[in-house]
């Protein structure tokens, strides 16, 4: 197979199929044309498109938190919660990190002892394992929007299950879901098997079914600038976009400096807006994600609530579609239910707080805005040079050459090369712009910044002022100073 | 001169990617002296055992902080002894089960399995290099 | 007696004192030149002018919590536990409300069954009880600097122990101690007596002894807009000055819209110096205080940190010298101990991490700090005339004709005839001005803003709507919006 | 017309000047028709009872906020019957006592120390006027 951005055939796409659905046997329980059916009778409150749309037309930043447990009757319950004592507008599946590496005999053990030990062994609901009527039974005792979450670089089976399940919202993307999650699965192998599942969601639309897609904006989650993640966004939003995928919902991770935050989110609109259209995918609706800190947090609660109304704030003054929620519990385990509760309405206090308070496009953030666009603009069209002129192929060369690189990703794939670091104002820039093909002017932007920054301190920038930036906000500060 | 570098086999285990710590502990023990051989994530037990037998290290540090680390961990131990590895020093770090939880719970549960040290989340990288100097006579 | 904004005379001042010192048995152990001697002693790392001038210079925002309870020993464990577990840079002691009306007999009582009852029984520390030996024991059992926190109208023995005990900073003034704090005691009283305390911080001074003084920015904490407190802390600024105290902080309660809030710390601190130096008085050090949200707050926990971070940032970016801080207990009662450390360390880690983010003055600030300084030179310079150049006598005839008006103030001396309401951005505005001395552009201001929210909404602007707003941020929004 | 209209006394008892609540429920009893004698803030118990003789108000509506709730509330019900106002309606508010406590222990003191209704910190005013106008057969 030769990778294309080039919408698969019907043929193409049934081919792969019947092979994918015999990797498990709840796979024989999916049917395409009943799943179309029973889409259709989902109403519109718990259609996460929809909601979606509407939210944007109102203005308003909706809070979603992660979740997932081993047991059916303990995520419904799990998700019910967060729906009504959590005040969550939109609901995730957050899925286990055994079906997102393939391993469905793990999780069918890990299913068994968690029923056993009466407390879920698994960080995620296996929804492969669960099959159709499993998925079906959540969907039906959910009052809410539902999204799959996950982090998988084969997702083929889940998408299969999950859509036929009912869910209305699909998380990640080819490249998205392989540089920060895999270790030694080759970008080409990934990006060709999320066109399949991009390819389902389009043939839903196809059937008049929408399904939201969303490709996972924060990658690594530590210091990862807004171009990267902005960069890697766009790409997603065209790949699917080619296959037919019409609802997307573009992320960025906060970095954690309010202007920068901002400006990621304005810079990530425009710039998509205007790629989608200059490619010739007119007709998707554009909504964005902001994701409260994604890096290291702080164990005291106090103090990550102070992480996590943050967050909230420059959500809300950002005036994302949606916000992704973290828990008082984040820096030590997965959260109870009572935390990520705790954590939702602590972000929806702020946002309502904030709904009525837009944040003008003031000078300091119109100046981000117009960096961030520049730098992923040369990403972005030298990606798309690589691949004479296809997004896909242009991807893969691009991640070779470091033209795209992403910070302290595991994968082989990715080159590794640059080096994130904080200015003296805390917005992320890059101490080592590696083999990104920026401008001289762009480089020198940021070398002044660090350099400003290694003065004020007294220091060389090195990989230990990038150390202290990482562990910074789980110390409770935002740049690495060094300790006087 | 490499040779007289002391060995470490580092890695993040199971289905676990969570590369940040890893590469940070990396560059804190290469830093202070040893010769670390990286695993990076995603990393079976086997592996860690025989990248261990193949380049003679003196010890085995094992991340986890998906949550599953309970389910990964388990049976290291008794491999290493398996494979001739014996009493090999074997340290064990991260978020190590599912769930804000007691350390003294989850420490004396992979003491039990065989873990020389097990630390908490958060623990800075000086502290673990001091304690495997200590633990290995340097 | 003649109020005047005149500074006492040594005569008069130990002729009231002779009195003063009578009012309890503990007065007798007050001993001025041994008490110099005392302050003498205090490191400077305890000393709370003096590390209020250091943060100043350094750009520091410092967090100080309120605490008080009715045994000494509780109270010494409480604040050292607030600032070891709650990171406390200024530490307070809260006096409790008997004391605030001079009811010492009550407060004799409530030590004994507080006693008895193996908890405390007041709301505060009864430090006119507990006489000049109760209170260095706490100085010396208590590593920070410490504040006397009140609402006394009558403070002048509570005053003399406190001081002579070696508290080098104190809470108050003739007019923030009175209006929200009293229904019937008359404002010539208040004024008066308050006088009495400014110039035994003066007479300090005098002796080389530097005690910070802090009139009660936030008033009734109640939709106050920042040109009532504004006016209030610089006329109450300059009556301290006058009585030759040397270094005032003046302070803001949090309003909620940030702009509005960033813009309210600049245009103190700007009308504050130019006030004094105006009136003569050019050796003061002044610094600000921003008091997190002191109206209603929601019952829920989460959603109190989410207010309090919102407060941290605000504080932060507007780059007050401290932050008085609030409790996720807020709502519901005087908190524990722990939940008060939580506050702090959640306002610890915002204001860490938005320290290396200045706020710029941008054109919407800018706008608001030149609104906000042109109602409060109305005000001031009205108070001016009616005092015939005199601040004192001033301010009681402005408060007759309603030229200073304080919104839900329980004083009969408070006319009570404006009526703020919030506007569609959520900035604190006049839905009525009544008496304010405003010149009409500045009254047609406040009346688009709040017709433009009315309109918003759908309805009349009314007193419905001011107790939409009293209850908005409680019930999770800021602006009290009819629900739909 | 005035006449007709029933009486009810409300203020805020002891050392306490809270001020906001009280203007609230002013405003909601009044508009409930209501005629309210409101004593404000600061209010010492034979305030409240003379308040009732003179005014032969139906109702005493007694707010604390501060945390002295408990002193100062003590003896009401008594001074009360003593002063031949037996049995009439007396209900408590706020923030009755001194930190934040489980109502249910406060609301049991309460009913102990004579009070017909006790409410929770936040309690919206409508609520309180239909217990009132049920209280009163109205
Ligand atoms: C960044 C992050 C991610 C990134 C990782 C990117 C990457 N490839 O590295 C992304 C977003 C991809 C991610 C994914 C997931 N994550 Co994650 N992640 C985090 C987060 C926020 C920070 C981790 C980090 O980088 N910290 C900074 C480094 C420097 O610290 P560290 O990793 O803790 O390592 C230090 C110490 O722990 C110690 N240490 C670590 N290992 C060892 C070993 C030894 C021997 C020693 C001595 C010391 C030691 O030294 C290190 C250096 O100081 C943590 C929560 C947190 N800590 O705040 C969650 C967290 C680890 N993630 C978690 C989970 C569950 C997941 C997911 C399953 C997703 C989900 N719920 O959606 C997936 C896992 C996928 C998979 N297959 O592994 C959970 C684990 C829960 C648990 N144990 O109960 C955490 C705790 C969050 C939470 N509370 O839910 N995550
Ligand atoms: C604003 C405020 C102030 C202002 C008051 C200005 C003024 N003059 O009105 C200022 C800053 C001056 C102040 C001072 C003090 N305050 Co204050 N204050 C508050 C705060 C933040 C809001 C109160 C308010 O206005 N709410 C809005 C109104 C509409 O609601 P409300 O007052 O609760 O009243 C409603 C209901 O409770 C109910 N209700 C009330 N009374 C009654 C009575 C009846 C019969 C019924 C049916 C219903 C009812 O209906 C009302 C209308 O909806 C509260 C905490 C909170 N709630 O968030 C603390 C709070 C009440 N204050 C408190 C304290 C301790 C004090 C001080 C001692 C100061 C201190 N610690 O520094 C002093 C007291 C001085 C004194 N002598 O009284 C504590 C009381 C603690 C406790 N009970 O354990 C609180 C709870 C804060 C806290 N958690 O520490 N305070």
């Amino acid at each position: 197979m030769e990778l294309k951005n080039k919408k698969w055939t019907h043929d193409h796409f049934y081919g792969v199929r019947e092979e994918i659905i015999k990797h498990w046997p709840t796979g024989a329980d999916v049917n395409f044309e009943e799943a179309v059916k029973y889409h259709e009778t989902i109403p519109a409150r718990k259609h996460f498109a929809k909601r979606l749309v509407k939210a944007k037309k109102n203005g308003e930043t909706l809070t979603q938190p992660r979740a997932g447990v081993a047991l059916l009757d303990e995520h419904i319950n799990l998700l019910n919660f967060l729906r009504t004592e959590g005040e969550a507008d939109l609901l995730p599946t957050t899925i286990d990190s055994y079906t997102r590496q393939n391993q469905y005999e793990n999780c069918a053990n890990a299913i068994e002892e968690s029923m056993k030990a009466g407390r879920s062994l698994l960080n995620g609901f296996p929804a492969v394992n669960h099959g159709v009527h499993g998925v079906r039974k959540l969907v039906e005792s959910v009052d809410g929007p539902l999204q799959v979450r996950h982090g998988t670089p084969d997702a083929r089976l889940l998408t299969e299950i999950t859509l036929a399940g009912g869910f209305t919202s699909y998380e990640g993307g080819g490249i998205s879901y392989n540089i920060p999650y895999a270790k030694s699965v080759s970008l080409e192998k990934t990006i060709y098997d999320w066109q399949y599942n991009d390819r389902l969601v389009g043939i839903y639309a196809e059937h008049g079914i929408e399904i939201n897609r969303e490709p996972f904006g924060p990658l690594t989650g530590t210091l990862v600038p807004p171009c990267i993640s902005h960069a890697v966004a766009i790409i997603e939003g065209i790949l699917a976009a080619e296959q037919g995928v019409k609802n997307i919902t573009l992320g960025y991770g906060q970095c954690g400096n309010l202007f920068q935050d901002v400006a990621a989110i304005k810079a990530l609109e425009q710039l998509a807006e205007e790629y989608l259209v200059k490619h010739g995918y007119n007709d998707c609706v554009l909504t964005t994600v902001f994701h409260q800190w994604m890096g290291g947090f702080p164990q005291d609660e106090a103090k990550a609530f102070a992480v996590i109304s943050w967050g909230a704030a420059a959500a809300a003054l950002a005036k994302a579609t949606k916000v992704i929620v973290k828990t008082p519990h984040e820096a030590l385990g997965i959260p109870t239910k009572e935390a990520n509760a705790m954590g939702l309405r602590a972000t929806k206090q702020l946002i309502n707080m904030l709904a009525d308070q837009p944040f003008p496009i003031t000078a300091e953030v119109d100046i981000e805005v117009e960096m961030i666009k520049a730098e992923t603009r040369c990403i972005l069209d030298k990606v798309f040079e690589l691949g004479n002129g296809d997004f896909a192929s242009g991807s893969v060369r691009a991640f070779e050459a470091g033209v795209l690189d992403v910070p302290f990703a595991p994968s082989q794939y990715s080159l590794n090369k640059i080096l994130p670091a904080r200015d003296n104002n805390g917005a992320v820039r890059l101490f080592d712009v590696g083999n990104l093909p920026f401008t001289q002017d762009i480089i020198d932007f940021h070398k002044a910044k660090i350099d400003a920054r290694a003065k004020e301190e007294g220091r060389k920038a090195s990989f230990q002022m990038v150390i202290d930036d990482i562990y910074a906000i789980s110390k409770g500060r935002l740049v690495g100073r060094p300790s006087k | 001169m490499e040779n007289n570098k002391v060995k470490v086999v580092l890695g993040v285990i199971g289905a676990d990617c969570h590369a940040v710590g890893n590469k940070i502990l990396n560059y804190a023990f290469t830093s202070a002296g040893f010769e670390v051989v990286n695993l990076g994530v995603l990393v079976p037990q086997e592996e860690f055992v025989n990248a261990a037998i193949e380049t003679d290290a003196k010890a085995i540090l094992v991340a986890s902080l998906y949550g599953h680390g309970e389910i990964d961990c388990r049976g290291l131990r008794e491999r290493c002894r398996e494979s001739g590895l014996g009493d090999i020093l074997l340290y064990v770090g991260g978020n190590l089960v599912v769930g804000k939880t007691d350390f003294a719970e989850v420490h004396s549960k992979f003491i039990e399995m065989g873990y020389d040290r097990v630390y908490e989340p958060g623990i800075l990288p000086d502290q673990v290099v001091i304690d495997l100097k200590n633990d290995l006579g340097l």
